[in-house]
């Protein structure tokens, strides 16, 4: 009752009235060619590009929540392609080139910040493992820099150098590396997606699949059964709990990553920086929060919140690298649900049954592979053949011998 | 005192003045004050810029939930930016400096952002300054950036100490209010071990700031009474300056003490914070409410204030926030604003209720005061300071009223944000008009304002139910209290989130200056959902983190989307409850501290001979020792090489890790986690051993001697000796639990050295004497002793890592020191020498021993030259796994030596191999150099490498392409033995 | 989150390290594809959990902790093997 | 050759802090310790061990002493036997005493023994250990085995004074004792000898 000599408010607020939607929020339809499962950074590129590249805009993507809430909205916004083994490097690279170009497509700019990215190392096996990957990147004609402590002191003459447990010896460089603000990928794919034709739907949760002879023809959902030709998921750390729903069981493990903002401060770090004796890394955002983070917490949880020893790892990490952050103060933390594959690289490939199509495995990395990710999703989906540079990522690779393990930690995904 | 300081009352100390500078002016106030109340009572108004429009803006509360006076605090390496004003406590010397705005706070360079203000809407950066895509980081980021952000960090080392420590309790109380404090009371009389937690000074949260009585007495004077008892129970422990900021699993808090903050340095042996963990098996949460604004026109101008704070500036400060306060309340709350100020004698413009009816009692509250019901605020006025406000009647008639300060009260939302630190909602009461906590975490109850039980008897009762409750559960028998008489208070409020009709801009998040029409254009854009809301206009991301604000906000959306509240939902709130300093997260742990430092028994001794150490891990190792005139590492090394392997030299290898197995089963077990055979090792008798993963990768090597029928003692690499001891009790614990066997690590236990070198048998024959018969028969290679040195129980090895006629001797550790001396001692006529890890690794690499660059995680058996170490007569950890096509692949990169075709070149590790006409690129990438190192025996740089059909290719000529140094060398693949292939010397 | 080790008594997990899914049974020698399965697959349950955790920092046993992965927490642990206590 | 010196675990590294008048916290180090990490393998080992030296070991975290020589129980059927008459020999005692019941494996140089006591003990302690020290808790005979800023460390309670004693891994004595100084420095830290 009161509200009434109230609800004038809302003639007052016309100014901005030209403005539409920035995606449709779409009502689901009985049938669609594709259903991707999951409305996060790589569900909405892959449905981007299937409706751009390769014509099929007869999509729908299914999102339980709203739209990137999921770890496109919550990661660290780190990219770069500063990989080590010759599976993994052309495909970073490929994701790392669509970033450069991003912005121009989608009409939409998502801030790809290419301020550089700085892997430190502190001992001699050390480096030689970052001379071995930088070589290997400049092999596949990306770009990598060599800096010895000098280098690394002009750059971070901040950085713990004098009174260090471990001290710098150099780092490795990849100017071409940066940050990309994070919701906005979500964003900018959902828009021209949407303007393409494919559905969004927010607040859909697949539920179980629709099979019928053995295939996938469609899913059920928290607002109906919906039929499709073919169905991919992109559900990053809910992927063994959805596959489960076809009876699949995947070398993925869920864990949580926590991640760490700042109060907001004036410009302080340009670049991104990587900590080679603890779990820290980090980098400033644009409103000038230090955004910064480190370690898994290392146990399987869905809790989507970690612990505080984590909290005090990742600080102690800063602290030893750069003792000037002591009085700065941590803002606010969270957490996302890893994918942690098992060998820490991801999985895009066709399932066992025939109608399904997985993109999964991500663990902590999978933001840079955003746009690569959903082209190489798109491709899968709309060819069934792997994409050339995604050949790698095949999911009986753990049942012949050919992991892609970067860091050599074998089998146990919580090290990844 | 001039200014704005009342004549008496408030619950600073009056005797104790405090001098304190702001922008460089020098200020006095008082022991008590906080910096915001000190700038209060001298006058000052404006304290800051805004963050993006830069508009002047006051102090707006009296606590935590302050978005505006955000100041620098000290100077220097001390410098702490974004400082609440109205939380830090005043000490003597004090220096603040307001924050964002260039020149000066008074007129700020950027304050013309306003001017631009339609375009700088929410999300307006996501539609432009796309092109030209290189001037992105050239030009609009580094603007962006540089007008973003608040204050100014300090580039160098924070000067002062933290700490972090650990308490356990029966009954955490958080907060100190009456509801906390009765809590406790109950809680600490039942026996309970109680602790309180208080973020802020004093304790008694509201009961300090406004005037209601409670027993009679004063709120302070009660409160003085209740913390008298508290301190004298023996299990009661108050925590002051102690905010608890986050809800983790198993009952732990996250707090934080100001230890020091209030004082302008630490004193000795004092940190400035210490981080504590809480463990508690029930936890009240008494954190009290903080009172919501409303939003209007001008909502920002210095000088509009939450009502409650106003009050907590009259009463707990002695401070007059204005000469002329108007208040605008839509509920009973801020009527006492009025009362508590017309009984201090200040000047009340106006009350202001947007309902038409207010309780007669309620309504005295104003006295004289000019009285408006049914009005609202429609906009505030003035530049720097508040000057006059617009008040909109029903009718729609306006009127304007001078005023420098506007008290704002909207009601109030329960600080429960702790309560849904583990996921669960808040859940909206259309009674209270406020959100209150849903399913709370394990073991921890609300209670008070925070529950929305907002009148000082219901906190009280809270506080008396659920600290019986907590204590009753722990098995405490429950204690009863007498009823405590209080004033009456009346708690009616309207919903009134926003006033529409205001005319100039109205904020709903005054940190990141987002306005009403933000929110709209959000949900024009589709950003309808809450979190979406959040993201795309920044609503409750500064560092309030909202806490005046978030409501606000989804409330204008629900109408917006003519959803309701419930329907709309909260954003979710997460730790730190209050921003904490990244430095107390770590403690002691920075610098050299960072990690522990591991010593082996022998570096006091290596120091005294000048070596130069390297961190292996934690351990501290002397990697090579130099020589007066030496002045680069390669000629000591290569001295060293030299040494050895021209007489001897010694090395402590105490590091590696040492495992003592015990029990009939060992050689059982052994098979199981050795890919080779291990049941079969003679007694006395010592084995190269290899292990493997269970998904058949290496995982590591070392060597394991058998000292009696049921004792072993296995050797494993320095990096992963606790990795390999985790390994064998789970195998042992889970897999095998029939296996009967005993296993420890002894890593500590002794100090062990490496003699190498031709002369090394001699010089052990020195040492132990010509008692001792150490002649090859009785000590062959890869025997294994245990004997008496000096009758110190001691044990030898024959093994050899360098390739030359070598032994490892290993005493009680206490002795390592010592040994090392009479080791030099005992080998002074055979030229022997000490040598580092560095020399250690020259005579492997010469030898073509693996170590840790090519165990990396990756390689199998095969790949290591190792294939045939996988016994076929038996199970083992790895060994089905080993078998995939992958890992068997003929073609996969195996072992080799390499050795520049011009043997002046330097190889580098990392380099990868390239034939020699391949073009540099990834379809020719065939494989990488693990270790080089320069060979004195040779005279040229050697290496070993992972090649593609590596061992088919001795002999060819391929290419170590280091494009990241720009070099590109052709070498000769060799067998990975450089030295002694036959391995002459190492039988002596 | 603290783990109570019917050894040790209620520890914080720092002490402690994590293997995972105490589900998976080593398979015979031989077993060909079904080590693929034990080595790589994992349920990775949203619900309660049984799982190995290593006291490394306390009395080196390894436990089998049953846990709610959406809440972490804690039903009940025990000794992986009994019959190690002797 | 001559004769090998020894050096404890903790020498040169313990050093007095902080206010010296009234000192809240005193450690000093233990030295000539016998310490064996001993397993029971048969059903009669405590037997054995009660015949030998008038104690059953305890099954629990706890520790039982007969003055000269403890059993301190550090995991299920594990225990660091400590004696106070020195290290030699202890392990070949011990071995002697249990025969195939048990396995002894000698520590005595693995470890560095502190005891530590004094009014503000529990102060400094709560600064590092992550255990409940409550007396209501943690008595005379508790036994802890846990981790002190990154460092590894076995505690047991000797006295309601309260006094301590710990062993800590020799390689990491002197991260310790930085660990100890700076704790206890803000009460007072007296080295006793
Ligand atoms: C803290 C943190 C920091 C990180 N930092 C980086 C970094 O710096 N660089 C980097 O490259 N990567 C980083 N990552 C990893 C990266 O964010 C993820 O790998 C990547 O975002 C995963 O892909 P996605 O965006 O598709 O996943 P998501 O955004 O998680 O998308 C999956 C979506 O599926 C939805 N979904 C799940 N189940 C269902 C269902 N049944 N029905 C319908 N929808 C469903 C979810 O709600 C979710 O929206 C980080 C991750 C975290 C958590
Ligand atoms: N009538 C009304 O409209 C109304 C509304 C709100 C509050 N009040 C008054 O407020 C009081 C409510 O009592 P109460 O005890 O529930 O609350 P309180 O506000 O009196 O006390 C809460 C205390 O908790 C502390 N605190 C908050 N968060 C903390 C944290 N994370 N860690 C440590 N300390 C923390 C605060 O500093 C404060 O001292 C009553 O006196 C009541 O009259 C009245
Ligand atoms: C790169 C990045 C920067 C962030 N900056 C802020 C910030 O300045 N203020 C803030 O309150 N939260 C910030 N957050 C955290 C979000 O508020 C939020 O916690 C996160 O997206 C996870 O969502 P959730 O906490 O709602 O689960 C940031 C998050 C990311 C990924
Ligand atoms: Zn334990």
């Amino acid at each position: 009752m009161r509200n009434s000599i109230f609800s004038l408010a809302l003639n007052a607020l016309s100014g901005h009235k030209h403005w539409q939607p920035t995606w449709r929020d779409a009502e689901p339809r009985a049938a669609y060619d594709v259903i991707i499962i999951g409305g996060g950074g790589h569900g909405l590129a892959t449905a981007h590009y299937l409706a751009k590249i390769y014509g099929i805009t007869n999509v729908a993507v299914l999102e339980k929540s709203w739209i990137g809430s999921g770890n496109v909205g919550r990661n660290t916004t780190i990219v770069r392609s500063n990989y080590l083994l010759p599976g993994n490097i052309p495909f970073y690279e490929l994701s790392m080139k669509l970033w450069e170009g991003l912005e121009q497509d989608l009409n939409y700019n998502a801030m790809v910040s290419q301020r550089g990215v700085l892997n430190l190392f502190h001992s001699d096996g050390q480096r030689d493992g970052y001379v071995r990957r930088g070589n290997a990147m400049r092999l596949h004609g990306v770009d990598a820099e060599l800096l010895d402590q000098a280098a690394v002191r002009k750059l971070y003459p901040f950085l713990d150098f004098d009174h260090a447990r471990f001290p710098i010896q150099g780092g490795l460089l990849q100017k071409r590396g940066g940050t990309v603000r994070h919701d906005a990928v979500a964003w900018g794919y959902a828009k021209t997606a949407s303007a393409r034709g494919v559905d969004i739907v927010q607040n859909c949760e697949v539920r179980g699949f629709i099979v019928e002879d053995g295939q996938v023809v469609g899913v059920e959902t928290s607002r109906g059964s919906i039929r499709a030709g073919k169905v991919g998921m992109a559900v990053a750390g809910a992927s063994s709990q959805v596959a489960a729903m076809a009876g699949l069981k995947l070398p993925i493990e869920s864990h949580v990553l926590q991640a760490f903002v700042s109060e907001g401060l004036k410009p302080l770090i340009p670049g991104v920086i990587t900590f080679g004796a603890g779990h820290f890394y980090i980098s400033q955002s644009d409103k000038g929060g230090l955004v910064f983070g480190g370690d898994i917490d290392g146990y399987n949880s869905y809790a989507q919140r970690g612990n505080l020893p984590v909290v005090e790892d990742v600080c102690e990490g800063g602290m030893a690298l750069m003792p000037m952050i002591g009085r700065l103060r941590l803002l606010r933390s969270w957490g996302g649900l890893m994918d942690m594959s098992m060998d820490g690289s991801p999985i895009i490939d066709r399932t066992p049954i025939s109608g399904l199509y997985l993109n999964a495995g991500w663990c902590y990395g999978g933001f840079k592979a955003t746009p690569a990710s959903g082209l190489s999703f798109a491709h899968l989906l709309a060819t069934d053949t792997a994409h050339e540079t995604a050949k790698a990522y095949r999911l009986d690779r753990f049942a012949t011998g050919h992991m892609l393990d970067e860091k050599g930690q074998g089998a146990q995904p919580n090290l990844h | 005192m001039s200014g704005r300081r009342l004549a008496s009352g408030g619950l600073i100390n009056r005797a104790a003045p405090v001098r304190f500078a702001f922008d460089g002016r020098d200020f006095a106030g008082f022991a008590g004050d906080t910096v915001a109340s000190a700038l209060l009572a001298n006058g000052v108004g404006l304290v800051g810029r805004s963050f993006k429009y830069h508009r002047p803006r006051g102090v707006f509360s009296a606590g935590p939930e302050e978005p505006n006076a955000l100041v620098e605090l000290r100077n220097g390496t001390r410098r702490e930016p974004n400082t609440k004003a109205t939380t830090a406590e005043l000490f003597a010397g004090l220096v603040a400096r307001s924050q964002n705005r260039w020149p000066s706070l008074a007129f700020d360079v950027l304050a013309i952002n306003q001017l631009a203000s339609p375009i700088f809407v929410a999300g307006f950066y996501y539609k432009t300054f796309m092109w030209p895509a290189v001037l992105w980081e050239k030009l609009y980021e580094p603007l962006i950036r540089r007008a973003a952000g608040l204050g100014k960090a300090s580039v160098e080392t924070d000067p002062d100490s933290y700490e972090k420590a650990t308490a356990f309790c029966d009954v955490l109380v958080i907060g100190s209010g009456p509801a906390g404090l009765m809590a406790a009371l109950t809680a600490g009389r039942a026996g309970a071990r109680v602790i309180v937690a208080e973020e802020d000074f004093p304790l008694g949260g509201r009961l300090l700031a406004e005037t209601y009585e409670i027993d009679g007495m004063p709120g302070a004077a009660w409160t003085a009474g209740v913390e008298a008892e508290l301190r004298a129970l023996p299990n009661v422990r108050i925590m002051r300056r102690t905010v608890v900021f986050g809800v983790y699993d198993g009952g732990t808090y996250g707090a934080l003490e100001r230890v020091s903050d209030h004082l302008a340095v630490p004193p000795p042996h004092q940190p400035r914070q210490r981080l504590w963990k809480l463990v508690a098996k029930r936890t009240v949460l008494a954190a009290g409410a903080i009172e919501r604004p409303v939003v209007f026109g001008g909502n920002d101008r210095p000088g509009v204030m939450l009502a409650s704070a106003v009050r907590s500036y009259a009463n707990r400060f002695g401070v007059a926030a204005g000469e002329r306060i108007a208040v605008f309340t839509t509920g009973d709350d801020g009527w006492r604003t009025a009362g508590d100020l017309l009984a201090q004698g200040v000047t009340v413009a106006a009350v202001i209720d947007p309902r038409t009816e207010v309780a007669p009692a309620v309504r005295a509250l104003a006295g004289g005061a000019e009285v408006y019901l049914g009005a609202m605020v429609r906009d505030a006025h003035g530049a720097h300071g508040l000057r006059r406000i617009d008040v909109v009647r029903a009718d729609g008639s306006s009127v304007s009223i001078a005023a420098d300060v506007l008290a704002v009260s909207g009601g109030w939302n329960p600080t429960a944000s702790l309560a849904t630190h583990h996921g669960a909602r808040t859940e909206w009461s259309d009674t209270k008009l406020a959100f209150l906590p849903g399913k709370t975490p394990p073991g921890l109850a609300v209670a008070g304002a925070a529950a929305g039980n907002f009148t000082t008897a219901e906190a009280l009762a809270d506080g008396v139910r659920l600290g019986n409750e907590a204590a009753v559960a722990l098995g405490f028998t429950a204690t009863s209290i007498a009823a405590i008489r209080t004033s009456d208070e009346s708690f009616a409020v309207a919903p009134l989130f926003h006033v529409a009709a205001a005319r100039t801009k109205a904020f709903v998040d005054l940190q990141n200056d987002v306005t009403v029409k933000d929110i709209a254009l959000a949900e024009r854009e589709g950003f309808r959902s809450v979190e979406h809301l959040k993201r795309y206009t920044t609503l409750g991301m500064a560092t309030d983190q909202g806490k005046t604000s978030n409501v606000n906000g989804l409330a204008i959306m629900a109408e917006l989307t003519g959803r309701s509240i419930p329907e709309t939902g909260s954003t979710r709130s997460r730790p730190p409850h209050v921003p904490v300093a990244i430095g107390a997260f770590a403690g002691l742990h920075k610098g050299l501290d960072f990690k522990p430092t591991r010593l082996p028994a022998s570096h006091g001794w290596a120091v005294a001979r000048g070596a130069v150490f390297v961190e292996t891990g934690q351990w501290l190792r002397a990697q090579w020792y130099p020589q007066p005139g030496e002045t680069d590492w390669l000629t000591s090394v290569t001295r060293e090489v030299k040494a050895v392997r021209g007489g001897a030299g010694i090395c402590d290898v105490s590091t590696l890790g040492k495992i003592a197995l015990e029990g009939p089963d060992v050689g059982a077990f052994l098979d199981r986690v050795y890919a080779n055979m291990f049941s079969t090792l003679p007694v006395g008798r010592a084995r190269y051993g290899l292990m493997l993963r269970e998904d058949g990768i290496v995982m590591d090597d070392g060597t394991t001697a058998r000292l009696a029928d049921e004792r072993f003692v296995m050797s494993t690499t320095t990096i992963n000796a606790g990795k390999v001891m985790q390994h064998l009790e789970f195998c042992h614990q889970v897999l095998w639990p029939e296996l009967d066997l005993d296993m420890v690590s002894v890593t500590e236990q002794w100090a062990q050295f490496a003699v190498a070198g031709p002369s090394s048998r001699q010089l052990l024959q020195t040492l132990f004497g010509p008692g001792v018969d150490l002649s090859d028969a009785a000590v062959p290679y890869m025997a294994a002793r245990e004997l008496q040195l000096d009758s110190i129980p001691a044990r030898l090895f024959r093994l050899s890592f360098s390739g030359e006629l070598a032994y490892e001797i290993a005493v009680p550790a206490r002795f390592g020191a010592a040994l090392a001396g009479a080791l030099v001692t005992a080998g002074a006529g055979l030229g022997v020498v000490p040598y580092g890890t560095e020399a250690l690794g020259v005579m492997r690499v010469e030898k073509g021993h693996v170590a840790g660059n090519e165990l990396n995680g990756t390689s199998t058996a095969g790949d290591l030259g190792l294939g045939r170490m996988l016994s076929s007569k038996k199970d083992f950890i790895g060994r089905t796994m080993a078998a995939r096509p992958g890992l068997v692949d003929p073609a996969r990169p195996a072992l080799v030596g390499l050795r520049p075709v011009d043997r002046a070149q330097r190889l580098r590790a990392g380099a990868h191999f390239l034939a020699r006409d391949a073009k540099a690129e990834a379809a020719n990438d065939a494989g990488y150099m693990t270790s080089v190192v320069f060979s004195p025996e040779l005279g040229h740089w050697i290496g070993l490498g992972l090649l593609a059909n590596g061992p088919q290719r001795h002999g060819e000529i391929i290419r170590a392409y280091d494009a990241l140094r720009g070099e590109d060398i052709a070498v000769e693949v060799v067998p990975p033995v450089h030295v002694d292939p036959e391995g002459v010397r190492l039988r002596g | 989150m603290r783990i109570d080790c019917p050894f040790c008594g209620s520890r914080e997990i720092v002490e402690f390290s994590y293997l995972g899914d105490a589900g998976v049974q080593r398979p015979a020698p031989d077993a060909g594809s079904v080590f693929t399965d034990y080595v790589y697959l994992r349920d990775n349950v949203a619900g309660r959990h049984r799982e190995y955790w290593y006291h490394g920092s306390g009395c080196h046993s390894w436990l089998v902790v049953e846990r709610d992965t959406r809440s972490h927490e804690i039903f009940s642990v025990d000794y992986a093997h009994r019959e190690t206590v002797r | 050759m001559g004769k090998l010196a020894p050096r404890s675990a903790f020498a040169g590294l313990l050093h007095s802090a902080g206010p010296s008048a009234a000192p809240g916290v005193l450690v000093r180090e233990e030295t000539g310790l016998g310490l064996a990490t001993v397993f029971a393998r048969a059903p009669y080992f405590p037997r054995l061990v009660q015949s030998a030296y008038g104690i059953i070991p305890p099954e629990t975290s706890q520790v039982v002493s007969n003055g000269a020589v403890a059993f301190i129980g550090t995991g299920p059927g594990k225990w660091l036997a400590l004696s106070r008459n020195g290290a030699a020999g202890w392990r070949d005692e011990l071995a002697t005493a249990l025969g195939v019941t048990g396995s002894v494996i000698d520590q005595s140089d693995g470890f560095g023994v502190l005891r530590v006591s004094g009014e503000k003990v529990r102060a400094t302690f709560e600064k590092g250990f992550p255990v409940d020290l409550h007396p209501s808790v943690f008595k005379p005979r508790s036994v802890a085995v846990t981790l002190v800023a990154h460092i590894g460390v076995t505690l047991w309670q000797i006295d309601d004074a309260p006094t301590y004693e710990l062993a800590i891994a020799r390689s990491f004595a002197g991260s310790f004792a930085h660990w100890l100084t700076s704790s206890a420095a803000e009460f007072g830290l007296r080295v006793e000898v």
